[in-house]
């Protein structure tokens, strides 16, 4: 019984941390932000030199071939640093649903090309996800047609996964697509409307009967809520950072009860998560049968977290928490996007009761 | 409890209506789009002068101040505010509503007459230059600073969340004129004009991505020793007068109430899955929740009014407004953005963005409105000691006065 | 606009509350707690002299004729100190369903009886108000059959109002029934079940058709709902009383941020529901159509708010306000029984919505 | 990350298995309605005697003392206590989780063996006289004193949250020896009989209508003044490392687990109008929000073991539990009772009852853990202090050492 990161787990995290503490510093976010988001070729480099695209692609296919807890802990990281990249949809569903349903060929195809961040896939599975899309698709003799909401890191992806039909994953290629991009609070992952019309498409033949997407929208879940989860710690530390230093009536905010006990409450609703997390990322090779529970769990439990830190966070820095100043509303409003995408906390939780037959 | 006006009031609401009804049309609003912004300022000084004529704007300024010289009457400017509201027109202000009182009842009569009368009128405007960046709750705190050389106080320093100083005309602000006296008996209460020499705004971006505030900095600005309200040195009790005044308003339940009804109409309109948001339980339940405290705040408004009508200070009831009603227009904010999922998180300009992104705007800068004019920490430290008698932290060994 | 409490609705209240402060002490509260519940019949008829069992009742028939706000403002003072004593059936609800829906034989037959305290109504509308009863009735040839559960104000009644169908109010007498007391965590209230086996009854005519019974729960609800404002009021002052005296670290605890703030936090939670009470139980007679919606809004707030006061008021008294040395778990526990009684909260709150038709 | 147990723990856990289907009649509450007192309590102690020899109860305390003398391996611990739980056979003891270590720790040779083989064993009893009633979250201001009178300390004053003090034989206890001291350096750690002249113990009746605390008074109640662990003055330094132990425990997810499945249970069976309480989704969704926030606790958990096991001390992890874990059992005893509706408030003997009462038995009883053992006020100081770094209140000028 080891309930805790390996040493290559922790440097692995560390050094994500320390990469993106280097090159993703709040001015380069604001710089970003300002123009239509695009990944930052600079720092998408950098994660590339790291083995980052490919972390979860087998090494046979020139992947890390690592496992989807380590791919969390980058997503914290991510999170912490409110990196302006995609990740969650390229690098983690993507491979996660190609190796579950894809055809030899398909993985053969593009796993390699994931792997050295020649392919960026974009993922359309919010109609399964979230009943709040009004986006439909049919298909018919390997054509698409229809249009779906919210697809996550879509601006730069070259392909795109996507949900129709109950369980069935499609792959099509992005310039075959209309892409409207949708502006969110959140200024730093990218959210698109696509609208296909006779567009070639190609079934990853297994999700047809295997819950491949069931299961991929449980990981990508898993990585929100990651990203949330470090998001929401930056923020904690950033408050106690500043309770330390801010000084009102002769003394630093920290020692009043009242500043206090909003940390210690932030801190005392957040740690827990951080298991969770791991528990629920392990699951997804280790306990398969547990992960769609977990995964409900997780996304929703850090939705609710998560938005408690932001706006207490933002309380414990008063007047400044609500500027532009420090910034501290980015990492707010990734918390606030986080928290509807792939499915609002109330839904997630009602799938949650029924995955366990209550 | 009687919950009708009696005749007089019901003749002071018809009056208005008619009033209204025929005037309305004149409301610079109407002009937005066709007129130049000249214009547009002459329509809004006509309409000021219009409103005070008839005793709907400045109604209990003196009139040799520029104002209607009425007898204060809470149940008679409720009306006035209500009818305003309903038929959505522009209301009349009573200048500032910080400073006037201040100068009326602090000022000098020069000081009166030179500043109420084009104040009233909408020609001269204020901005409140109290908080700085390193004094926000301990606002007695502050460090920007005049020294006196020859006739005029010369300032340096910086003030921060300055709402309107990008177009105010003048400022009345607080600075540390007596360095060696104990901390809230060294402050003065100065006002001078924003073209002052020495000067400078920077608009202040906040999370909505708008400029509600602005920086001030000053560098050797010079302003007349004449231009103080009450003496050198007591301009920390000067300004709690304008302090009074400024949090009036602050989570008004008829707002939130207003914002209940938008976000039922929003859940009776948005579907998910075919089926109406407000009949989907959870969210039904959270809505109702909610209307049973904008009930409760809407009636407490209600006996807050009254007391005020008798002359009576309202106490309790009134303390809580601020915290509460804030609070409040946050969770109707909340539920909103809920209730949307996914469209919920979509702001200005965006495709598919529903009821203009106003929900999420709202929903920030409700918590900026918790955090501003005195944190939710502070007004719980303000009820707690002030109405419910609870002591105040005992000083601390190290505390300088 | 006078929203405010009448010079005579003062003194009524004071003078409720004064007698109760010399006679309904906690001791004579502790004393009635340990038997079964029973009217102190010392405490009841120092109110008859007060005048209360016939408040609402018309003064043709002997009674003060005075609103329901006069009401409300006795049930809160009752709530304030705990009253081992029935008033919501016998004295509120009950004259409300025979001025509404009696016969005018019926209404001169009870409602004089009302008022000089020799009829004593229990209130079965329990299965109307509230789904979770399993009690059924049915009625023929004037003999009502089957049961009630959480029967209000159940154990010195000569009579009962009962619930029958949809919207039929009957009148039975209490020594035809069979009448099983229930113990609840509360123990100032008496609450019963009783089985009806051939039991001659009587209809209140007018309840077939014009809505009596719904507004007779309403009625109902918001006397409930005072009680608990009185109750909640009691524990916040005691609260602030305590938080003034009780030292620790040598300060009296109420100079600590945190405990200043749960005041502060009860406090404001509390003071807007006095106004809510007062408009709703005003509404009964000046603004009938608001009062269906306006009670179920005052009973599930209340339920809410005073179980929030209930709780933090118990933190601020720290372990004592575990004990029964203080007694303060009395008030903790009228609130935790009102706050179920005639609907709990979400079940009240979805009445709100669809009598609103949303 | 490996959630499965080495083959050492394996092994070890069944043989733990066997043991138990061998001996599990032999647990004394099997002879709970059959025997007296006196049989049951003999059987108490045989089981007591069984479970040491075996290794699982007082498995680290040293063979001398009456222990095992195993190293300390805290998932040999975790597994005992899970498969006892699990085999719902009553676990052994390792004496009192307070006293013992402190003794260890701090006691004389001559104290170790008076005190510690009859504790062990289950022959000697403690209760704690720690708090009073003036010294609730301020412990150290404390004011039952002692004299010295001969060989003897003479005690009085009183103690009060005393549990089991009308069962124990023992008590340690927080006495002011040195009245001139400062506040933490006047106090001394005693121990004495229960039966000395002078002590009274009253039962302390909660607001569950039970009595797990007691008050007990001293009236010159002499000690032979052997009878302290430490110095005289020392006794609040010697506390701390009792205080240490104490906490751990409340809060345990484990049984906040099972809670939850207690809870959809009832939900699964209640009805509505015919439907399930579980298919309403009001109560639906504050049921999967509990199960979240427990999920969450019980990976904590395995996380703040895994730590122990490594010898690392958990920080913050370990500091969240006593504070998160009474409050979600609070919350799920409450998600019970309104689930119940008008069902949910009765009580102990009542006919309709469900669940023998125990929704709100445990609904007042985790209140009062939350305010027990570190209010949640003080929880959240600790929170802030020891693991955020927050700095404490200073100091006030008014305030004593």
């Amino acid at each position: 019984m080891d309930f805790a990161l390996s040493e290559e787990q922790t440097i692995l995290q560390d050094t994500v941390r320390e990469y993106l503490r280097q090159h993703c510093t709040l001015e380069s976010v604001r710089l970003n932000v300002q123009d239509s988001i695009t990944l930052d070729a600079d720092i998408a480099r950098g994660l590339l030199d790291l083995g980052l695209p490919g972390i979860v692609v087998p090494e046979e296919f020139g992947g890390a071939g690592l496992g989807y807890l380590d791919a969390a802990l980058v997503a914290e990281a991510l999170g912490e640093a409110i990196a302006p990249i995609p990740f969650l949809g390229p690098n983690v569903v993507a491979p996660y649903a190609l190796q579950s349903a894809g055809s030899d060929q398909q993985q053969a195809d593009w796993l390699p090309k994931i792997a050295s961040g020649n392919a960026v896939f974009g993922i359309a599975f919010s109609a399964s996800s979230s009943s709040r899309s009004d986006g439909s698709t049919s298909v018919d003799s390997g054509q698409i047609n229809g249009e779906h909401t919210f697809v996550i890191d879509a601006n730069d992806a070259t392909q795109f996964l996507m949900a129709s039909g109950d369980s069935e994953i499609y792959l099509v290629d992005a310039n075959d697509v209309e892409l409207t991009l949708l502006r969110t609070i959140d200024r730093t992952r990218s959210v698109a409307q696509i609208t296909m019309n006779g567009t070639p498409c190609e079934l990853l033949p297994g999700s047809s009967s295997n819950g491949a997407l069931r299961r991929s929208i449980a990981v990508g879940r898993i990585m929100l809520a990651a990203d949330s989860l470090g998001a929401a710690q930056s923020m904690l530390d950033k408050s106690v950072a500043y309770a330390k230093e801010r000084k009102q009536f002769n003394r630093v905010i920290g020692s009043f009860q009242a500043v206090k006990h909003m940390c210690a409450e932030m801190a005392a609703e957040l740690e827990p998560c951080k298991s969770l997390i791991w528990y629920a990322a392990h699951s997804v090779l280790a306990i398969p049968e547990e992960t769609v529970v977990v995964a409900c769990h997780a996304k929703a439990h850090l939705s609710e977290v998560a938005q408690f830190v932001a706006r207490k966070s933002t309380e414990v820095h008063g007047g400044m928490g609500f500027t532009d100043l420090l910034g501290l509303h980015y990492w707010f409003k990734r918390i606030g996007l986080n928290r509807q995408l792939l499915g609002s906390p109330d839904e997630v939780r009602e799938e949650a009761a029924q995955a366990q037959d209550w | 409890m009687d919950l009708a006006y009696s005749a007089e009031y019901e003749q002071f609401r018809n009056e208005l209506r008619r009033f209204l009804k025929e005037n309305k049309h004149r409301s610079p609003d109407m002009f937005a789009t066709s007129f130049t912004g000249e214009e547009r300022a002459k329509a809004a000084r006509d309409w000021q002068r219009l409103l005070i004529e008839h005793g709907y704007a400045a109604r209990t300024i003196p009139r040799e101040y520029g104002g209607y010289g009425a007898e204060p009457d809470p149940l008679k400017s409720h009306i006035i505010a209500e009818e305003f509201a309903r038929h959505r027109v522009r209301p009349g202000h009573s200048g500032d509503n910080r400073l006037v009182p201040t100068v009326l009842e602090l000022g000098t009569e020069e000081q009166k007459q030179w500043l109420i009368p084009p104040t009233v009128r909408g020609e001269m405007t204020w901005c409140q230059g109290y908080s700085e960046p390193e004094s926000g709750s301990d606002l007695a705190s502050l460090t920007t600073h005049a020294h006196v050389d020859g006739d005029d106080f010369v300032i340096n320093g910086q003030k921060i969340w300055t709402s309107g100083a990008n177009r105010a005309d003048m400022m009345f602000c607080l600075v540390r004129t007596e360095p060696d006296a104990p901390k809230h008996e060294g402050i003065s209460y100065l006002i001078f004009s924003m073209d002052t020499p020495g000067i400078e705004v920077r608009p202040l971006i906040t999370m909505t991505g708008e400029a509600f505030f602005n920086e001030v900095f000053f560098t050797d600005a010079r302003v007349p020793t004449t231009q103080i309200i009450g003496k050198r040195g007591e301009g920390w009790f000067v300004a709690n007068n304008t302090l009074k005044y400024e949090r009036e308003g602050l989570g008004d339940p008829n707002q939130t109430e207003s914002r209940l009804l938008e976000l039922v109409t929003l859940m009776q309109r948005e579907t998910i899955g075919g089926e109406r948001v407000i009949d989907i339980p959870v969210y039904r339940d959270r809505l109702q929740k909610l209307q049973g405290r904008v009930l409760a705040m809407k009636y407490n408004s209600m006996r807050v009014l009254t007391s005020r009508s008798k002359g009576e200070e309202p106490g309790l009831p009134r303390w809580i407004v601020k915290l509460q009603g804030c609070e409040l227009n946050h969770q109707i904010a909340n539920l909103a953005i809920d209730a949307l999922g996914e469209l919920g998180t979509l702001y200005y300009g965006s495709p598919l963005l529903r009821d203009g992104g106003r929900w999420q705007q709202r929903y920030m800068m409700d918590l900026g409105l918790i955090i501003g004019g005195g944190t939710a920490q502070i007004q719980k430290n303000i009820i707690g000691e002030r109405a419910l008698g609870l002591p105040k932290e005992p000083k601390y060994a190290s505390e300088s006065s």
